[in-house]
Order: C-alpha cells, then structure tokens, then sequence
C-alpha cells in the first residue's frame, strides 16, 4: 500500500473515530444545573492521536500477518516492550534461563541445549548463555536482600512492593489455571475472598493466628475450588468464563449479605498480622517481614509451579490447552486434568488471600469485586500465558507503575482493558514467551532408550 | 480362528434424523492391516469418532480383545478409557499440540502409561524421576523408528506437512496400543512420501506386532498393503474381502463411479 | 539435583528483589507539621474526599497566615485511596513514611478501619470528617481515632424516634442500599425501634443500587401497609425509590440519611422530592466561622462546599488546635490536648470524648418543602400535614 | 409484579438478541455488548438533555435522541468489532474472549472518565399515555411502550432474519462459515451487520430502560449485560425466540423472587439460574445441542 493511500485510510479513520467519540468525549451536559459544557480539544486530540495510531496499527497487523506466515513468533513487539521497562530486560533474561535449564527431571539424558531451535526470538537466544546473565543476577540479588535496609525504602515503598509480590502470587496461581491449562477463569477472586474470610473468620471466633491459617485458608479455596470445578468444568471454555463469573458475584453477594456469617459490607476488623515467635515489632518491622515472607511465599509458587510446568500433568494442561479433543484421544483425562489445574489455582488463591487478609488486617466484600479478577487476568495476558517470569513482570508492571505515576492511576482500568485488547491482537503469548522444555540424546543413550 | 482385537456389531449412529452409520459391522484380527475405504461422506470417519468413544453410538456394540487379556465392551466408553484400553488413532485433519516440542507432543502419549500424581511432580522424588526419565525415553525411541530423532526439540507446528503426519503417528504408538487407526494418512503426501509411509505402517505391524486400521482414498498404497478391506457407503457396510474380490464387486465400483463431488469429507 | 534446586530459588528471588528495589523511589522530608490528608480524591466517590481535602488546605492557609503551628509551617500531604481498603493501606504507609504527624481521613468506614491499623502501630493521632461507621470508637479498638461527625447509630435513632415521636407511625419499612454506611444505619434503626416497642418493622431489605426497576420492593412496601419509609444509603437510589412510590400513588412517609440530605436529590426526585425527609448534621448556617469558611471556600476554589466539607474543616482545626495547645506532636500529648481543650469550629464548640467521638455534634431532621431542605424540630409533632 | 418482571424481560430480551445473534455467528460472548447498550443510554441523555436546554421538548426529542442514540450504539458495535474481534477470527477460542472483556472495561472506564462516575438523572421522554389512565394503577405508559416496543422490534428481527438477503447470509454463516464463503457470501460484511444489529436492538434498549428507572451511570452496562447473556445461555444461546423466552423468565425470576423471597439477593437469582441452566442443559430450552465436528 502506498504513502498517499496508507495516509488517506488514515485520514478516514481519524475523521471516524473523531465521529465516534464526539458525543461522549466533547459534550459533556449537566442536567442538574441545566448547562451543556463543550470540550472541543477533545475532538482534536481524538482526531491526532486517531490518525498516528492508525499508521502503528497497521504497521504492527502486517508485522504479524508476516510472522504468521513463516509459522515463527516475531518477538519485535515484545523486544519494544521490554526494552521500555527498564527494570524487565536483565531479568528477562534470568529467568527465560530458568526455563530453558531442565527441570533435570530426565536425569542423564537432559541437559541445556544450545537454544538452537528456529523461531526463537534472537533475545532469548542470548538469554540461554550463562556468561550473559548471571553476573546481572548477581546484583540484582545482592539488591533485592538489601532493598528494605535501602535509605530510600521507606515503609510505603517496602508495603507496595510487597503488594506487588502479593500480585505475583495471584498471577502465577491464575497462570496455572488460564495459562497452562487455557480455561478461562474469571471468577478467581471468589477464591482469593474464600482464603481472606478464613483466616478473619477463624481467627475471629476461634483466635487462631496467621501460620495455622494459611494452610487452612488454602485448604478452604482448594475445596471450594473442586467443589465449583466438578459441575463446571465439563463445560465449554466460553461457557466457564461466564460461569466462573457467576460464581464469583455470587460469593461476593453472600459475602455482602449473609451478616451472621461474614459480617456484611462492614467487613472484618482488626486481624493481626503474622507474629515471629511472639516478637513485638513495630510498623516498619512488620512490613519488612511482611515483604520477606512474601518473597519467600513467591519463591515457593515459583518453584512449585517451575516443577508442574515439566511434569507429566502440566504437559497434560499444555496439551489440553492446545487442543482437548486430541489430548483425550491421547489417552488423558481431560476432567481430571482441569479439575487438578482448577483446585491448585485456587490453593494458591487462598494463600494469597490469608496473607492479603494478615497485611491490611481488614477484610470486606468491597476488596473481592469483578474487576480485582480482571486486574489479575490482565497480569497474565500482559505477562505471557504460561510464562513466569512474564507473569512476575507483568505484576510489577501493572501494580507499581499506577502506584508511582499516581497522576495516571485514574486510567488504571482503561489501561487493563486496552492492554488486554492489544496483547490479544498483537502478542497474544505475552511480552515473555513461556520457552518449552529442551532435551539433548546423545546417541549412546538413545540406543539404551531403544527398546528393540 | 482367533479372537479379532476389534470386533464391531452392528454400530449405528444417528444425528438428529439423519442416519450416519447403519448397522455397520466390522473386525480385525491380530497382525492384520485393515483398510476402511469408501465415497466422501460415506461416514468413515464418523465411524472412527464412534468406536474411539469421541461419539456416542445410538445402537449396536464394539468389543476389544487386547491380547492375552479378556474381551472388553468399549462402546460408549469415554475416549481416554478407550486409548487406555490400547486402540490409538490419528485425525484426518492433522491434531497435533502446534505449541509444544516434537518430543512432549510424543510424551503426551505416555501419559495414560504413567501415574505420578501432583505431590511426586512437585517433590519430584526417586519414582517421579525413574519415570520421567522411561517416559522421555520411550518417547525419543519411538521417533527414532520414525525418523524424527532429528527435531525432538522443534516445536510441532514448524515440522513440515509428511514429518507431521508422522508425528501423530508416533504420538498414537506412544499410547501403547495394540491397534492403530489411522484417519487418511496418506492424504496430501507425494507418492514419494506415500511410499515411506506403507514401508513405515508394515513395520510398525511387524516389529511391534500392532494391527492397524486405516481410513484412506490413495487406492494405490490401500491395494498393496491391507489384507482385507471393508467398503463404506452411506453410512452402509457394502462390501468386504481381500483387495482383488473389492476391485472386481460391481457394488463397490457403482458406488465410487456414482460419486463426483469434490468437496470435503463432512465429518471433518 | 540440590544445586539446581537453590539455584533456581536463587534466581527468582533475584528477580523479584531486584526488580522491587528498582522500582523504589526517594521520599521527601521538611521541618514542618504535616497534617496528612487520606480519602477519596478520585474514582466515583471523590465527591465525599475532595472537599474534606479543600478544607484542609483553607485551614493550613489559615494557620500559616498567624505564622504556622509551634513555629512550624503546616504541610498539608495528601494521599488518595479512592475508598478501598486494599489501597487505603498503601495510602496509610505512604502518609507514615512520608512522616505525617497527625491525619485527616480517611472518608469511607471501610478505608477508615484498614489504615486505623496502621496509624495506631506508628502512633498518629487520626480524625475523620465523614467515617461514621459506630464500630471505630465504640470497639475501644482504636485508641487513636477521632471523628467530627456522629456515628450511624445516633443517626439511626434520631431517625428511628423521629418517626416514632414526631411523625407517630406505628408501621416501619426499613430499606437499605447494601453498603458499608446504609446497611449499618438501617440495622441500627431496625434494633431501636424493636427495642421500643412503640412501633414495627414491616420490611426490612436491600436493595441493589442500579437494578432495572425498584418496582418489587416499592410493591412490598405497599401491601406491608408501612406508614414510613426509612431508608439507609445515598440519594441516588433514594430518588428513583420516592419517584417510583409517588408514581404508584403511594404517600408513604420517607425517611432518610445523611446521604440523602443533598440538594442533588431535590433536584433529581423533583416534585417526589417534597415532604420527604432526612436527618443531617446540625445546621450551622448562622455560625459565623462557617460562613467564613463556605466563604473562604467559594473565593479559593469557586465551587460550592459539598459534603463534609465544614466536618473537614472542623476536624483540621481541632488537630492543629490540639498540637498547638500540646506544644508537642507526639501521640499521647495530641489525644490528651484533643479530649481537655474545646476549639472553636464551624460545627460550634467542640471537643472529644474517650471514645474519640466529638461532643456538640448532632444530627438534626430536615424536611424538602418547595424544592429546599429546611429544619423541623425533633421535639413536638411535625409540622408537615400526613397526606393520609 | 407480573408486569414489572415482563418489563424486565423485554429490556433483557432487546439486550440478549445481540449476545446470541453474534455467538451464533461468530460463537464468542460479546461481553462489550452490555457496554454498547449503556453507551447508547449515555447518548441518549446527552442529546435529549442539548435538545431541551435548546427549549426543544415532546416526541421530537425522544425521535432524535433515540436515533441518534442508535445510530452510535450501531457505530461502536460495528467499530469494536473491526478492532477487537476481526484480527481474532483465526486464533484460539480464548484469545476474543480475552479481547471482548478487555473491550468491556475499557468502553466502562472510557465513559467514567469522559462523562461522570456518579449517575445521571434521565429525563423521562416517553409520553403520558393518557388512554392508560382508566387502567390506573395497571400498568404504567412507560411500561406500556417498552412492551410495545420490544414486542415491534422482535416481529421485525424475525422478518429481517427470514426474508431478506441479509438475513439469508446471517444464516448461511451461523451455520458454516467456510461453506458460506464458498457459496459467495460476504462472511465480514455478514458479521459486521450482526454486530450492527444487535447494537440497535441494544440501543433501543438502552434508551427504553434509561428513561423508565430514570437515571444511567457508566456501570449499567455490566450487570445488565450479564443477566441478558443469562437470558440468551437460557433459552438457548443462538436461538431468537430462546433468547426472547429466557429474557423473559428470567424476568419473572426476578421480579417475583425479589417480591417473595428478598430483594437482598436480587443479582443472586440472576447468577444462580445462570450457573444452573449451564450445567443441567447447557444446550439451554430451544437450544440445539451442536454435535462437536473432528
């Protein structure tokens, strides 16, 4: 398509939207006072912004129609995205390594392959050579330790990273369920409510603390989890979503409403935070107990998810994700497979949820609503379905940057539904691709696998 | 005689009113290639999606004989039971898992061979690992035989066009069945490749003793290397024999001479 | 095996760190009392936070004008938590890290409660200007929580006997809108008026706000044959629910909240609107110093006060009062200063309770009568003609 | 009550055509579809409020606003579907999900921040209907109209489904759209006017039900979007009349749930037959259970 073309369509384009958005974005009327204010910048900032986006989108849609031919994931997109978070690109590169390294689960015959493979993008190809990225990890580590001792950590900056964490948390456990077994589960924040309410509960009528809760809360989720999964999951994955979302309202309503249980909108106050043996400590402490106890609950998500990743089930959940009708033919149990993908999402969801309830000491109804779900889709669609490293930058992406530029933080939401919209057109495995796992046979092993 | 691995008694299937199969009956015998051949729409394939438990047949039964083990009624079994019981089969349209790895797409297959459950995939302890490790072995053993060895790590949606036709064959063998079946798979494969594949099918049938049961419309590899053939058309069985008594039954000829639509097998 | 194992741990929590500390930016300091301000100033109920923050910074003005508080200039830091409790903790920290000696906030109960935690480990004296949840000072949980406004529970029972009283109903349909303020408020009136005996509870429900049509529950209120509407929650629902009664002809008496007694409700129910009523806080129109500050107000930010706004007022003034009076900002020094000495606020003299409940502040009846509120006495019968 | 859970019914029914004429077409949930209807309510109320602050009044306003609504209700389904669901037509099932719902915040936080979070009085536009006044306290006019309206628009769906050649393609494509493409039917074209469609039938909803409650905010969209993708799952997801019928019993459900048991948990009900209906006959009443083509 020509210059003079490629700029007609767009002028079409701005002309068009600035039609679409006028009555919403220019005429604003205030029945009340009776007074119809007139924005007509607006109309103008439409119509630029309209006409440059256009270019990008096109330029962007043939990008990816070209990528598609050659049956390879152009990683342009991604780089660009990356490249603009400062903070992604060296751990890109760490954990994409992770993934790369065998779970070592194939003993003798597994080990790190040169990441040969065509359709790699060229990033992760750097990313698989040791040399380039472990003295980086070396730093970050040295910093992460020492990061609430920083001058500049301040109690706020340790209470919203470790929000973060928290996020992390929920968008790994989510990540199990959406991106690795590909149901689409709207409804997680029912299960994150179930793990709050536990441990409020519990430690409301029976006074019992964090540590025995946290199992508890977990437990709790994980049957709700099953309990929903068992008529739910035999339907469509469309149906799910809309299911799951049904369920989630539900919870929120009783927990909204049902006073002698959950004490109504009023919510549940006063839950104490984790102890230390009995410690006393103050605000400060607290918080950076707080932030070590999520690091190291991340870590242990983390690590279990790592290990069901390139395990026989999560093959199954790829496999199921990829396509149901040939994973059952080959010989997989596809309700038992989404049943176990449904109940550990919702385990890790509960766990979450205790800590969440022990960190604002403060539960009610208000905290657990359809959007805090969307918000954690979002995390994962952004981050990359299936990959954890993505879905830990996609967190702290989502989470922190709204928290720093507060200005923006109104269009929080607007952003969750944009990206979700564009990650979807565009780079639908997400800024991080979740790499496969790699194998290397040598010859003589592969006879002694030969079963002939 | 010996007892058939498959044994199909009169299997009917109807869609709302329009009958599909009607009344089909159909066996294989252990080491046999059984060819089901017949007119586009015929209903072959429903057939398979009926006897692999991916349909629900309205009437008749199937039976499996695994070898050295007791008839067993599968009709209306869910589909993994049905894999489990040891029959695999391969789509029409190719089905493979496009993003994983040539050799996960294979080790899927074990799955119904193997146990470990969540706790031993999170601990990972000397059972989980002893398996695994069978799993992965078997797995790159088979595509060996396949002549895939080459692109265990390539994700499956870049293999070309024959490798994956083969690498649903070998994701089938995987399963550890005693008998394959194989939806058309020689569609779309030059004569070359064709030929590669009726050298590959017996061998299978040999080493591995496994029986195969194949959909196909490529008369010239269907002719030479099945022991009997069944005939399709709609939806009736109405032909039988070795490959000579087919080509002679004036039945059989009428039904393909009576077709000339082009289009697409519908059930796919 | 091992190796790998803390090996990948290793590398996550690298990750993560690292990425955390990254992230982090530096923090401001001043020798300055900083009144922390926390509540809504964006999201739908920025229009319950924003004039409590305008009054805030009217009084900081106020005070720097006479040459500050103990010498100091008075910093106003204000922090946004939009009324939900899982950013009301970001906001608490962020305040305390930022160093704020005494906080104003946060507007909603909800918030309110999640930050209290948080204020109370670190030691700063807290005053809200709307949060009326009874909880707060009631559970004796927040030794440092003040507020310029009555709780629920006072409203409720003023709204409760007012109807029992002065309107002389003996059958009561109690609605709510299923919020934190609304439902706590009706369940208070609901307990009142059993304990009384003088009436009954016909209906007591919720209502869900934005649902297609209030038809059914206006239906219920109807053949329960309640006398009286009391309901819990904020205007908008109020609206449709009166105009919705008055179409099917009904002239059940209406009874509401604060959330009610808002001028937007007039101007929505319309001809609904007349007779209905609403308790609100006290009216103050003929104290002087609020006339100043509507004033102050109108000639800083030209706009009108909006709700809470003198709450706010009063509130800032009491703590800034409080620590001048204290000659110190520590936590002990501001509660003791804020329960000994009365300060002169728009709201009249007031000064706090044990509890930290403000003493002189009350809530008063108000009744729409040709598209305005106007006080009616609580004490004999009403003025206003029963249509019946 | 009867009639406030018919009135229900219809709003749900014009909402829940949309949902199951794009699922049976495209078989995706349109979740911004609910946003399309309250986009069409915001419209409405800000012309009809210009109009009448211009000193115009009566039913030239309703006309204008209602078509104007219309015809931006119709813009934005036809736009959001260029942008976020065409791109999608090849890639798996969840990938337009994903996108629709991303479209729904987005159109929900678009409006909030153009226009206002608190609600909005709406203006009452429908006219008195005096001659309904001798069944007093029967049935109110504005009520009258909307079962009216619905009643019209259903008649003439049906007309334009059966008989004309659009109507003809819409089928063609629901049914196969390979085969409708082989046959020479344009498939965009054909989805694009689904899309519009429904969006107008949303419209009307959105102005109907804008002017009978009496007030919109940014977040109607949502809820009613839900209850109406109820309705459609109910009768039978793709199948006109099913949606019609579900809207209308879910209607009652919850007019007469809310009137008997408590109006408490007023959504619940909603949630509750959703959750049900899928997993007793998720081929819903008139739905056609489709048999899984491999």
């Amino acid at each position: 398509m020509n210059a003079f073309a490629q700029i007609r369509q767009s002028l079409i384009i701005a002309l068009w939207f600035m039609f679409l958005t006028f009555p919403i974005l220019a005429v604003r009327v205030n029945t009340i006072e009776k007074v119809v204010e007139w924005r007509w910048p607006n109309m103008i900032y439409v119509g630029i912004g309209s006409f440059l986006i256009s270019f990008v989108w096109r330029y962007f849609l043939e990008r990816k129609a070209q990528g598609g031919k050659q049956g390879t994931h152009t990683a342009l997109l991604g780089e660009a995205t990356v490249q603009a978070m400062t903070v992604a690109t060296p751990s890109v590169q760490a954990t994409t390594a992770t993934e790369v390294t065998p779970a070592g689960q194939a003993g003798a015959q597994t080990a790190k392959a040169p990441a040969t493979a065509t359709g790699k993008p060229f990033m992760q190809r750097i990313m698989a050579e040791p040399r380039l990225y472990r003295p980086v990890l070396m730093v970050l580590s040295l910093f992460g330790l020492a990061f609430p001792f920083l001058p500049f950590a301040s109690t706020y900056q340790i209470n919203i990273v470790t929000n973060a964490l928290l996020y992390i948390m929920l968008g790994l456990g989510l990540n199990i369920v959406v991106g690795l077994a590909g149901l689409l589960h709207l409804g997680y924040v029912a299960f994150y409510a179930v793990g709050a309410y536990s441990y409020a509960l519990l430690y409301y009528h029976f006074g019992i603390g964090f540590w025995v809760a946290l199992p508890i809360g977990a437990l709790f989720a994980a049957i709700f989890g099953i309990i929903l999964g068992f008529p739910v999951l035999r339907l469509r994955g469309d149906y799910l979503a809309i299911v799951t979302l049904g369920f989630a309202e539900i919870t929120r309503l009783v927990l909204e409403n049902w006073n002698g249980f959950s004490f109504g909108p009023s919510g549940i106050a006063g839950i104490p935070r984790p102890g230390l043996f009995g410690m006393e400590m103050d605000l400060h402490q607290v918080t950076i107990y707080i932030y070590f106890l999520m690091i190291a609950l991340c870590l242990f998500t983390i690590f279990v998810v790592n290990r069901l990743q390139n395990s026989r089930i999560g093959r199954a959940w790829v496999a199921l994700r990829e396509d149901e009708v040939a994973c059952e033919a080959m010989g997989v149990d596809p309700t038992m497979a989404k049943l176990t993908a449904f109940a550990l999402g919702s385990t890790w969801a509960g766990l979450a949820g205790v800590v969440f309830a022990a960190k604002t000491t403060f539960v009610n109804p208000a905290s657990f609503t359809f959007l805090e779900s969307a918000m954690i889709l979002s995390i994962v669609v952004l981050g990359g379905m299936g990959s954890i490293v993505g879905v830990i930058i996609g967190a702290f992406i989502l989470i922190l940057l709204p928290e720093y530029l507060r200005a923006f933080s109104e269009y929080r939401m607007l952003l969750f539904g944009l990206i979700m919209v564009v990650m979807m057109i565009f780079r639908p495995q997400g800024i991080i691709v979740g790499i496969r796992q790699i194998y290397e046979f040598k010859k003589a092993s592969a006879k002694e696998g030969n079963r002939q | 005689m010996m007892e058939p691995l498959l044994d199909v008694k009169e299997l009917t299937m109807d869609f709302g009113g329009l009958r599909a199969l009607d009344k089909v009956s159909l066996q294989v015998l252990p080491g046999e290639i059984v060819a089901l051949i017949g007119p586009n729409g015929a209903g072959k394939t429903t057939f398979f999606n009926c006897i692999t438990g991916i349909y629900k047949p309205t009437g008749g039964d199937v039976f499996v004989t695994p070898p050295g083990k007791k008839q067993r009624r599968i009709s209306g079994m869910k589909t993994h039971r049905v894999t489990a019981q040891g029959m695999a089969r391969t789509f029409q349209n190719i089905r493979l898992f496009p993003e994983m790895t040539v050799l996960e797409n294979v080790m899927i297959g074990r799955h119904c061979r193997s146990r470990v459950g969540v706790l031993g995939a999170i601990l990972r302890d000397g059972t989980t690992r002893r398996e695994e490790k069978d799993i992965v072995d078997t797995s790159y053993a088979i595509l060996e035989k396949m002549g895939l060895a080459e692109e265990v790590n390539e994700l499956a949606k870049n293999l070309p066009y024959g490798d994956q036709r083969r690498l649903e064959i070998a994701r089938a063998m995987a399963t550890g069945p005693f008998l394959l079946l194989l939806d058309e798979p020689a569609a779309g494969m030059n004569p070359r490749e064709t030929d590669a594949l009726e050298e590959l099918i017996r061998r299978i049938c040999k080493e591995d003793n496994i029986a195969v049961l194949m959909i196909e419309h490529d008369m010239r590899i269907v002719m030479s290397i099945s022991s009997r053939i069944y005939v399709l058309d709609y939806g009736r069985m109405i032909a039988a024999g070795t490959s000579v008594e087919i080509m002679e039954n004036p039945v059989v000829i009428k039904a393909y001479l009576g077709e000339e639509e082009i289009e697409d097998d519908k059930c796919s | 095996m091992k190796i790998r194992l803390s090996g990948r741990v290793f590398l996550s929590w690298i990750i993560i760190a690292g990425l955390a500390g990254l992230f982090a930016g530096p923090v401001a300091a001043a020798d300055t009392i900083k009144l922390g301000v926390a509540g809504s100033h964006s999201g739908d109920l920025a229009s319950y936070g924003l004039p409590t923050k305008r009054a805030a910074e009217l009084v900081a003005k106020e005070f720097n004008a006479k040459g500050g508080v103990l010498g100091k200039k008075v910093e106003i830091l204000s922090e946004d938590d939009v009324c939900k409790p899982e950013l009301a903790t970001n906001t608490a920290t962020k305040l305390v890290s930022r160093g704020a000696h005494v906080v104003l906030g946060h507007i909603c109960s909800g918030a309110t409660k999640t930050a209290l935690g948080i204020y109370k480990d670190a030691g700063i004296v807290t005053m809200s200007s709307s949060a009326t949840n009874p909880e707060l000072t009631q559970s004796g949980k927040y030794p440092n929580f003040f507020r310029t406004i009555a709780s629920d529970d006072a409203q409720a029972k003023l709204d409760a006997n007012f109807a029992m009283d002065v309107l002389k109903v003996k059958k009561i349909a109690i609605l709510h809108d299923k919020g934190d303020y609304g439902k706590g408020l009706a369940e208070f009136a609901r307990s009142f008026i059993e304990a009384s005996k003088k009436a009954q509870v016909v209906v007591f429900e919720g209502i869900t706000p934005g649902a297609v049509d209030y038809s059914a529950v206006v239906n219920k209120i109807k053949q329960s044959g309640a006398e009286a509407v009391i309901y819990g929650g904020y205007h908008p629902e109020a609206s449709s629910i009166v105009i919705q009664m008055r179409k099917k002809k009904m002239d059940t008496l209406f009874i509401s909240d604060d959330g009610v007694k808002d001028d937007t409700f007039i101007k929505v129910a319309g001809k609904a609107a007349e007779g209905v009523y609403a308790s609100g806080p006290k009216d103050t129109t003929k104290n002087p110093l609020a006339i100043a500050a509507i004033a102050a107000n109108k000639s800083t930010y030209n706009t009108d006060p909006g709700a809470f706004f003198l709450n706010g007022y009063a509130a800032a003034q009491a703590l800034l009062n409080a620590i001048q009076k204290a000659k110190s900002t520590k936590y002990e020094a501001v509660a003791k200063a804020l329960r000994t000495y009365p300060v002169d606020t728009p709201l009249g003299k007031i000064k706090f309770d044990n509890r930290g409940d403000a003493i002189g502040v009350g809530f008063s009846m108000y009744q729409v009568k040709n598209g305005v509120y106007v006080e009616v006495p609580v004490a004999k019968p009403a003025t206003a003609k029963k249509k019946k | 009550m009867f009639l406030g859970g018919l009135t229900r019914g219809s709003i749900y029914a014009l909402i829940a055509l949309g949902y199951t004429m794009v699922y049976g077409i495209i078989e995706l949930i349109n979740f911004a579809h609910g946003e399309i209807y309250m986009i069409g309510a915001f419209t409405a109320l800000i012309v009809s409020s210009v109009l009448a602050f211009a000193g115009m009044s009566g039913l030239s306003v309703l006309f204008l606003a209602a078509s104007v609504a219309i015809i931006y209700s119709a813009a934005y389904g036809f736009t959001v579907e260029k942008i976020a669901y065409k791109p999608l037509r090849q890639a798996p099932r969840l990938s337009p999900l994903i996108s629709a719902i991303g479209m729904s915040i987005f159109l929900q936080n678009y409006v909030m921040l153009a226009q206002t979070s608190d609600f909005l009085p709406f203006p009452n536009l429908l006219p008195e209907l005096t001659f309904l006044e001798r069944y007093g306290l029967k049935i109110g006019s504005s009520e009258f109209i909307i079962l009216l309206t619905t009643a019209v628009s259903m008649v003439l769906l049906m007309l334009l489904i059966k008989f004309t050649k659009m109507g003809k393609a819409m089928r063609a494509t629901a049914q196969d759209r390979n085969m409708a493409m082989l046959v020479g039917v344009d498939v965009n074209r054909t989805i694009s006017y689904t899309f519009i469609i429904g969006s107008v039938l949303a419209a009307v909803g959105g102005v109907l039900i804008a002017s009978h409650i009496g007030r919109i905010n940014f977040y109607i969209g949502f809820i009613a979007g839900i209850k109406a993708f109820t309705a459609a799952v109910l009768g039978g997801i793709g199948s006109i009349p099913g949606a019609v019928l579900g809207a209308f019993i879910l209607g009652w459900t919850e007019s007469f749930a809310t009137g008997y048991v408590s109006s408490d948990y007023e959504d619940v009900f909603a949630f509750v037959l959703l959750v049900l209906i899928l997993i007793v006959r998720p081929s819903g009443l008139l739905g056609r259970s489709t048999v899984q083509k491999v």
